[in-house]
């Protein structure tokens, strides 16, 4: 089994490194890495789905020479998951990418892009299984470097190169706190290989437990960008190609729980305050992420937003089930770990499904500016059909698969509410709180994506006949709607799956968990039988309707403009004067700039308002630090002055002073 | 004999000092020389044994390249560059001296504070304080004097403080590491008078406090 | 053997100042480098016996330096031929201040490249310590005319303040010497021999003064090999020499007067000092990061920028010494590395230079879109200097952060980070910039100067680079451990054993 | 499921026109008018659906699906509120989130729809209309997570998550010290259901003035039957949300099933006269005060929270 793994992870690197040599020829490349993509991802695919199934885990292990290195890799529910993730997200994305990069196939070669992608994927899929400190820190830097390259593909496009420096210091600035994380780890696992998780489990003292998985929380929260270490994500996502945004945030921002996850299985005790701390960064995340989002105007960085929004909510239910365990209560730990799971696999599906849906979109239009759009869904219906059930999705609403799992982190928080002390069970109200008011601010924030991008009037030309876009780009997304439904409808099945995974990161056995499993289970099924009967019902709605205008007269004209004749498509609402109550009621906690140049006069030239919302953290933190780091250093720059003798004086007091030093410390006589 | 080695390192304390006051190129240069030379005695006086013909042979070279050699070079740099007297000092002369005095009392409370662990050694309590001071006044040189020419006479008198150790200290140290020594030496005084003569040639001057275009 | 290791570069740079045809002269120089690697090769399979009563001897730590200068020697000695071709002519155009200026004699380069190697390959063979700082001032002589290539202002600045400083500083080396010898005069006899292998065995008579001569060769030696303080001349030296001969200091240069420090290490640790010398080592380390860190932000001339990321390195280098154990080991093995990538980026620099007739960072821009190949070369080197996988420097810091934190040096390996996180942000703003993006650099390159003699040599250093990132042969292996037990003889930490067989994992 | 459970969602369905004719009867007699006879919703809603249809040519299949799809959530919503004291037909642990939700799903449709005609008008209206939903759902889910509180907190055993549930335990216990409360989270919850309904003081359901422009605006461009099915949707949604507060929160147990029925009859039809009442006394709130008050709804029931753990506090907590 784990050999088909591998060799899937094979036929993705040879693909890449083959697509990079046909560089020459930029079609064929094209196609040998998208082709070389789909392949490796299936065959990697299967093994992490029987794993998932039921399957019993597999290791392996060969010498490694490098130093503390071996290549030991295992497939364990845990991993197989989000192999799983990995895989199907490729191998999707790999088609629409396929599509989407072949129109750039005559200015540059798209053997580097194929090369960098399959890189990503190999990178990612060794994260997920490696077993050994050394190989985890070296695919985990091989993904980020091999992103970096595809976020920066527009390199020519101002500011793109920016934001990929912005990714790839806050990247490489984050794996700095792993390589201590996991040098502690191996402290105290005495052999060689001391960086073996089987070396290392059993051997963390208690002790050294809190500042692991602060470091860890650090280093992996950077990559899964939870506040405040989201900085880059806002950037990185707008600048990069659509596909790559799509991928990075389903799969690779994943990675960074599945690292946490990973930790908490090796610590010896789990203590309550990390929950808590989970929790606060979930909240803090959700809603001041979703808050910004909505204040953007362009389509990628709202999404980029609502990525933080999701991760938010994700460590919410992980900081819930934490707490259960912490406190000991069964129910808490169950719907917790699986809301937060639940909802990991939900986003990767409906976020990646909306990334590389603006990706058909900026190709169709040739923007990303909300404002710019309109009117999408009469010219794409299909299109428009997948992205709505994307948006609703995202916005956690029924009958799709994102209420189901915001439903479990309800619960889960209701539980903890009834069954925890007063202190707790406040806690409890806050994240009940948070994840409503997130949920509430997505549903203006998607209704204004949808509502604005796909209905009403084209705001410009180019929306009005966008340009006809490929099958190819189409037929991920909608292969990802029907599984956001499938989710929603086979959520059951899924669950069960899930649980070994929760029993494996709550040190808990899984009997455990079964005899629990029902307060997950039972609810779950009637939100499925809601679900459908809200489907139904309104099918017999429109039936019903259909019957009564049936043999009337049901005729078209034009929208009702208030008795104001001639309305145009520039006086609709557009994005921001949709949200617009919405971000002057938050003002105080947005950094949003407003600028107006009223009309004036009888006769008014032109009046415009420009607004841009700017990231808190990055203005507040980030920034004055670097600055304030650059400021010292140009002051110690006289150092360097160019004057031989003043250097070699250096020379000599560096002498004298090492002397005296040592005069001083010798013992008298 | 220990009349004599005192003798000598007496006189090369008066050679620093002076080298410290004096702003003629010629002078220093041809102190340095006068100093060379009293060193290449030195050797001769301090040997415990009989005196070697090894040892000969080598104050012989030590004297004509220290005395001889090494100043004509300078001298040779110093026509070509034809420069006579130093530029404006960093340091003055009379401050110079001033601080040559310091020098010498410092070195000379070293030398009594940390006295050789040799006691089976015939060597006279002034040598370390002389070694330290030469050494010290070298560095010195180097640093507050802005012409490149005095810059290697002060590299000369460092490495005669540094030889003034090695002579009396370290006789073991063998013949071709010693020949090592010296020809490296010369080959970096040798190099050194290129250098400034390149210098001399390119900007029409040697003072290095001018060649400051290198920094950050 | 060992003699003629020495004795064949020599000889060569003899013939080579007197040799008329340009062409001859650089088969000459390339084939000498051939037949030096040749040898060296020979040493690998088993080490020549000590010659001259232990004077010459090739331990593992020699031979590990050795190895690196022959094969750096040889990566530059290839990337002359272009280097040589190009700039043949009576004169050029300073792109600074647009004064012309003409060449040294390529007879005089070529020679000195030659006796540069020569001396280079003394001080890894040489076992005494007065013939060691023989070679190490021989390399000081050796290496001036070469900065001095072009002949014009700054270069000759350069020349001068490299001189003086190293002269100097080697001066104090000297003094070190003579007080280990006054240390090693034992109290009855007074019989002081300098051969590292008797020191090592001798009962130190005076470990006060051992302490002291310490002191002189950190300095002394420091002071070639680019420790803060007294690194000042490095980046002049370093950016104005031509980039070949920066890749020779560099990677070569700068390894020999560590490894004057190293034998002087040994013997204090053989004597039980170990602690001290470490102690000082792990400051001047930590001191010589935080130097490079300051010039490297907001640097404007990348091959200062790449000057002062090789004092950084450096520092680190005395660090994983300083740690001891398997500090050593990566100390060690990052010598390895930091030589390999950093003359491959110098070299690629070197390039760049060529192509846009600049230094200035701000002034280079899209060198993809014009140079590609050096353009992947400079992005790979980034990358690999900044420690980042699966290049070889991060394995090799990884193993020193690892040390670190194992023997409880939780500041150092604080400290160490923090540093190697500024300086990462410093090289990413000016190499990426540089490199990514559309050409619109104020000078106007022309692509042209990029053949494959300019390629080659930086391609193998790249691909030697990444290898050792991924694998490590046995035998290298070997070697470093040897070298952990030279440099920390009682081991602290449990060594990386970096070889292991088969284990499964439950 | 016993058959008894399908009466009170009938019930529902059938009367909740009425809850409106009592509202215009109210104001009528306030204004000094007698005002349209009580059923007048229903002829209005005979006479909208034996319309034809007009379509905005701007639309698409999503302002058709809006009006349908919100009445479908709401009549699942009818389903899930305990009426009087019989338990609702389609209970489960958290169907208080799940009912929460589908108030959200016929909000989010309804103004997709709006938005989909491309009028400023109705984006006007959806934007305001979205954000103040957004704004009351969690003085909504605080005030119901504040009564399930008091429900649990005698229960050491099952968990009563479901209205059902947290309205049979409330309606077992008799709810002496702690009426306070109830009665915070009940006004909390008279707010939110002013705002869901679009009443008086939030807005006005009968003027489509730019000013007062929320909720009516966005069903500018519907006509016929579609028209229809909004009105019958909005009746609907005062029904249920009125039965939220009338029984859930204040529940009236007499032990008599029948008569508990109508007690919520009769309690919910004087809802509906409150609600007369205030419309006919106070004006519209402006625009910026509506947020406010609906933040002044949440802080009610975050206020009667803290009352429940203060209650709580000599109490052990359970776990």
């Amino acid at each position: 089994m784990i050999e088909l793994l591998l060799t899937g992870l094979g036929i993705l690197a040879a693909s890449g490194v083959l697509a990079l040599l046909l560089g020459r020829w930029s079609r064929l490349a094209n196609v040998v890495g998208a082709t070389g993509a789909v392949a490796g991802s299936l065959l990697g695919f299967l093994p992490a789905w029987l794993t998932l199934i039921g399957g019993r885990p597999e290791s392996a292990s060969w010498p490694w020479d490098v130093p503390y290195g071996s290549f030991s890799i295992e497939l364990d529910p845990l991993s197989s998951l989000f192999v799983l993730i990995v895989f199907g997200l490729t191998g999707l994305v790999a088609i629409h990418a396929a599509g989407y990069l072949d129109l750039y196939h005559k200015e540059r070669s798209l053997g580097v892009p194929w090369f960098f992608f399959n890189l990503m994927a190999c990178g990612m899929t060794l994260v997920a299984v490696a077993r050994n400190g050394v190989l985890f820190l070296v695919a985990w830097e091989v993904m980020s470097v091999a992103s970096y390259f595809l976020v920066t593909f527009y390199d020519e496009r101002p500011g793109v190169l920016e934001a990929g420096r912005t990714y790839l210091i806050a990247t490489h600035l984050g794996t700095a706190f792993l390589f201590v994380m996991f040098i502690l780890m191996g402290r105290h696992a005495g052999s060689a290989a001391s960086l073996d998780f089987a070396a290392i489990a059993g051997t963390i003292p208690e002790s050294s437990a809190n500042l692991l998985f602060v470091l860890a929380v650090v280093g992996f929260g950077t990559k899964a960008g939870f506040m405040p270490f989201h900085v880059w994500l806002p950037e990185a996502y707008p600048a990069a190609p659509s596909f790559v945004a799509a991928i990075m945030s389903g799969a690779m921002s994943k990675l960074g729980i599945y690292g946490l996850l990973r930790v908490l299985t090796l610590l010896p005790v789990l203590h309550e305050w990390w929950a808590w701390l989970l929790i606060a960064m979930g909240v803090v995340s959700g809603v001041y992420g979703i808050l910004t989002g909505l204040a953007q105007s362009d389509l990628k960085r709202l999404l980029a937003y609502s990525s933080v929004e999701n991760l938010g909510l994700i460590s919410m239910g992980l900081g819930l089930g934490l707490l259960g365990v912490s406190t000991g209560t069964p129910g808490l730990t169950l719907l917790g770990f699986l809301g937060g799971l639940l909802h990991l696999v939900n986003h990767a599906l409906f976020k990646s499904l909306l990334f590389l849906g603006s990706g058909v979109i900026v190709r169709a239009t040739g923007t990303r500016d909300l404002n710019q759009l309109g009117g999408l869904a009469r010219r794409m219906p299909r299109f428009a059909i997948a992205m709505l059930i994307g948006c609703i999705a995202i916005t956690g609403l029924p009958p799709l698969n994102g209420f189901v799992s915001e439903f479990l982190i309800y619960l889960a928080a209701f539980t903890g509410q009834m069954r925890l002390g007063t202190g707790a069970s406040a806690g409890m109200l806050l994240v009940i709180g948070a994840v409503t008011i997130s949920g509430g601010l997505g549903a203006v924030a998607f209704t204004s994506l949808f509502g604005i991008a796909f209905l009403g009037q084209p705001r410009n030309e180019r929306a009005a006949n966008p340009a006809p876009v490929g099958w190819l780009l189409i037929a991920p997304i909608t292969i990802l709607a029907g599984a956001c439904v499938a989710v929603a409808l086979f959520v059951l099945p899924l669950v069960w799956m899930l649980l070994p995974i929760v029993s494996e990161v709550a040190h808990w056995e899984l009997g455990g968990i079964l005899q629990v499993s029902g307060q997950a289970t039972q609810p779950l099924s009637a939100v499925t039988l809601g679900s459908i009967a809200l489907i139904v019902v309104s099918l017999g709605l429109a039936l019903l309707r259909l019957a009564l205008l049936a043999g009337r007269r049901v005729t078209q004209a034009g929208t009702w403009g208030c008795g104001y004749l001639g309305p145009t498509s520039r006086m609709q609402y557009t994005a921001s004067s949709y949200v617009q109550p919405a971000v002057d009621f938050f003002a105080p906690v947005l950094l949003t700039r407003t600028r107006l140049d009223a009309p004036l006069g009888l006769f008014p030239r032109r009046a415009m308002m420009v607004s841009h919302t700017d990231d808190f953290a990055k203005e507040a933190i980030y920034r004055p630090l670097f600055v304030s780091v650059e400021w010292v250093f140009v002051r110690l720059r006289w150092l360097q002055h160019g004057r031989v003798h003043i250097y070699i004086l250096y020379l000599g007091v560096t002498i004298i002073a090492l002397l005296t030093w040592y005069l001083s410390t010798l013992p008298p006589g | 004999m220990d009349f004599a080695v005192e003798l000598i390192l007496v006189f090369v304390l008066l050679t620093d000092m002076t080298l410290l006051g004096t702003g003629r190129l010629a002078t220093s240069i041809w102190l340095s020389a006068v100093q060379g030379m009293a060193l290449g005695v030195l050797p001769l006086l301090v040997a415990e044994h009989e005196i070697t013909l090894r040892l000969v042979v080598f104050a012989a070279v030590v004297f004509t390249l220290k005395g001889i050699v090494f100043p004509r070079l300078l001298s040779r740099a110093a026509r070509m560059a034809d420069v006579k007297h130093e530029v404006e000092p960093i340091v003055g002369y009379s401050a110079s001296i001033l601080i040559g005095l310091v020098i010498v009392i410092l070195s000379a409370w070293v030398g009594a504070a940390f006295p050789l662990p040799i006691a089976h050694l015939p060597v006279s309590p002034v040598l370390l304080p002389t070694a330290l001071a030469t050494i010290l006044s070298g560095l010195f040189l180097i640093v507050s004097r802005r012409t490149a020419l005095t810059q290697v006479v002060g590299y000369l008198v460092l490495e005669n403080g540094i030889y003034i150790l090695g002579a009396a200290l370290a006789q073991e140290e063998p013949f071709l590491v010693e020949m090592g020594v010296l020809l490296d030496v010369f080959v970096a005084v040798f190099v050194m008078g290129i250098a400034i003569f390149h210098i001399s040639r390119e900007f029409d001057h040697i003072d290095v406090d001018q060649l400051t275009s290198l920094k950050d | 053997m060992i003699l003629a290791l020495v004795c064949v570069p020599l000889v060569a740079g003899l013939i080579a100042f007197g040799w008329r045809s340009d062409a001859g002269r650089r088969m000459l120089l390339v084939l000498s480098a051939l037949v030096h690697l040749g040898l060296t090769a020979a040493c690998w399979i088993e080490l020549p016996a000590p010659m001259w009563e232990g004077w010459l001897k090739l331990d593992s730590l020699g031979l590990l330096f050795l190895s690196i200068t022959s094969v750096l020697f040889l990566a530059s000695s290839i990337y002359c031929l272009g280097y040589l071709g190009k700039e043949h002519g009576v004169s050029h155009i300073d792109f600074e201040e647009h004064l012309f200026f003409s060449n040294e004699p390529e007879a005089v380069f070529t020679g000195c490249l030659l006796l540069f190697l020569a001396s280079m390959t003394l001080v890894t063979v040489s076992q005494h310590f007065g013939l060691l700082w023989v070679g190490i001032e021989a390399t000081t002589l050796a290496s001036a005319p070469l900065i001095y290539f072009h002949r014009q202002h700054r270069s000759l600045e350069a020349t001068w303040k490299y001189l003086l400083i190293c002269s100097v500083g080697i001066a104090l080396a000297l003094l070190g010497n003579i007080l280990l010898a006054v240390a090693a005069t034992g109290t009855g006899t007074t019989s002081s021999s300098l051969v590292l292998s008797e020191l090592l065995i001798v009962k130190m008579g005076h470990v006060s003064w051992l302490k002291a001569s310490f002191l002189f060769f950190l300095v002394g030696y420091g002071t070639k090999m680019g420790l803060a303080p007294m690194h000042t001349w490095l980046p002049d030296a370093h950016s104005e020499s031509p980039s070949l001969v920066s890749a020779l200091l560099s990677g070569a240069l700068l390894n020999c007067a560590f490894l004057g420090i190293l034998r002087a290490h040994q013997v204090c640790a053989a004597a039980g000092e170990a602690p001290f010398s470490q102690g000082l080592l792990l400051f001047f380390g930590l001191l010589s990061m935080g130097v490079a860190a300051i010039f490297i932000i907001a640097q404007a001339d990348y091959k200062r920028m790449l000057a002062y990321s090789s004092v950084e390195h450096m520092g680190i280098l005395a660090i994983g010494v300083g740690l001891g154990g398997a500090g050593a080991l990566g100390a060690a093995l990052h010598a390895v590395n930091h030589s390999f990538t950093k003359a491959m980026l110098f070299l690629v620099a070197g390039n760049v230079l060529a192509t846009f007739g600049t230094k200035s960072i701000c002034d280079v821009r899209g060198v993809l879109k014009v140079i590609p190949w050096s353009g992947v070369l400079w992005l790979a080197g980034f990358l690999a200097i900044t420690g980042t996988p699966p290049f070889g420097p991060f394995l090799s810091e990884f193993t020193i952060l690892k040390a670190a934190l194992d023997n409880d040096r939780g500041w150092v390996a604080g400290i160490y980070l923090l540093f190697l996180a500024i300086i990462f942000v410093g090289m990413a703003n000016s190499v990426l910039v540089m490199t990514q993006g559309p050409v619109t650099g104020t000078v106007r390159p022309d692509p042209r100067r990029e053949g494959w003699w300019s390629i080659l040599p930086p391609l193998g250093l790249s691909v030697v680079v990444l290898t050792l990132g991924l694998y490590i042969p046995p035998r290298l292996g070997r070697l470093l451990e040897e070298t952990q037990q030279i440099l920390s003889p009682t081991v602290a930490a449990q060594p990386p054993k970096v070889a292991q067989q088969v284990r499964p994992l439950r | 499921m016993d058959l008894a459970t399908i009466v009170p969602p009938l019930l529902a369905l059938v009367l909740s026109p009425l809850l409106v004719g009592i509202i215009f009867r109210t104001k009528a007699i306030f204004a000094g008018r007698n005002g349209p006879p009580l059923a007048q919703i229903y002829y209005d809603l005979r006479k909208l659906m034996a319309k034809g249809a007009v379509y905005s040519d701007v639309t698409t299949w999503i302002f058709r699906a809006g009006p349908i799809v919100s009445l479908a959530s709401l009549i699942l919503a009818a389903f899930v509120v305990p009426f009087a004291t019989c338990a609702a037909p389609f209970h489960f642990q958290g169907d208080l989130v799940w009912f929460a939700y589908l108030l959200a799903v016929s909000r989010f449709i309804s103004v997709l729809a709006a938005l989909d005609t491309g009028s400023a008008f109705e984006g006007m209206g959806a934007s305001r209309d979205v954000l103040f939903s957004a704004l009351s759902e969690p003085a909504m889910l605080l005030g119901l997570a504040a009564v399930a509180r008091q429900a649990n907190g005698a229960t050491e055993a099952e968990l009563n998550l479901s209205l059902t549930g947290i309205h049979q335990a409330i309606a077992a216990a008799e709810w002496g010290g702690s009426w306070l409360v109830f009665v915070l989270v009940a006004v909390a919850l008279f707010v939110v259901f002013l705002a869901e309904n679009a009443r008086i003081p939030i807005d006005d359901p009968d003027t489509h003035l730019e000013l007062t422009m929320i909720h009516e605006v966005m069903s500018l461009d519907h006509g016929g039957p579609d028209l229809g099915l909004i009105v019958y949707a909005s009746a609907l949604r005062l029904w249920v949300f009125g039965a939220v507060i009338v029984d859930v929160v204040l529940p009236i147990s007499t032990g008599y099933v029948l008569l508990d029925v109508l007690w919520s009859v009769a309690a919910l039809f004087l809802l509906a006269v409150i609600v007369g009442v205030i419309e006919s006394v106070m004006a519209r709130l402006r625009m910026l005060r509506v947020p406010q008050l609906l933040v002044g709804a949440t802080t009610l029931s975050g206020v009667a929270l803290v009352l429940e753990y203060g209650g709580r506090l000599w109490i052990s907590p359970s776990n």
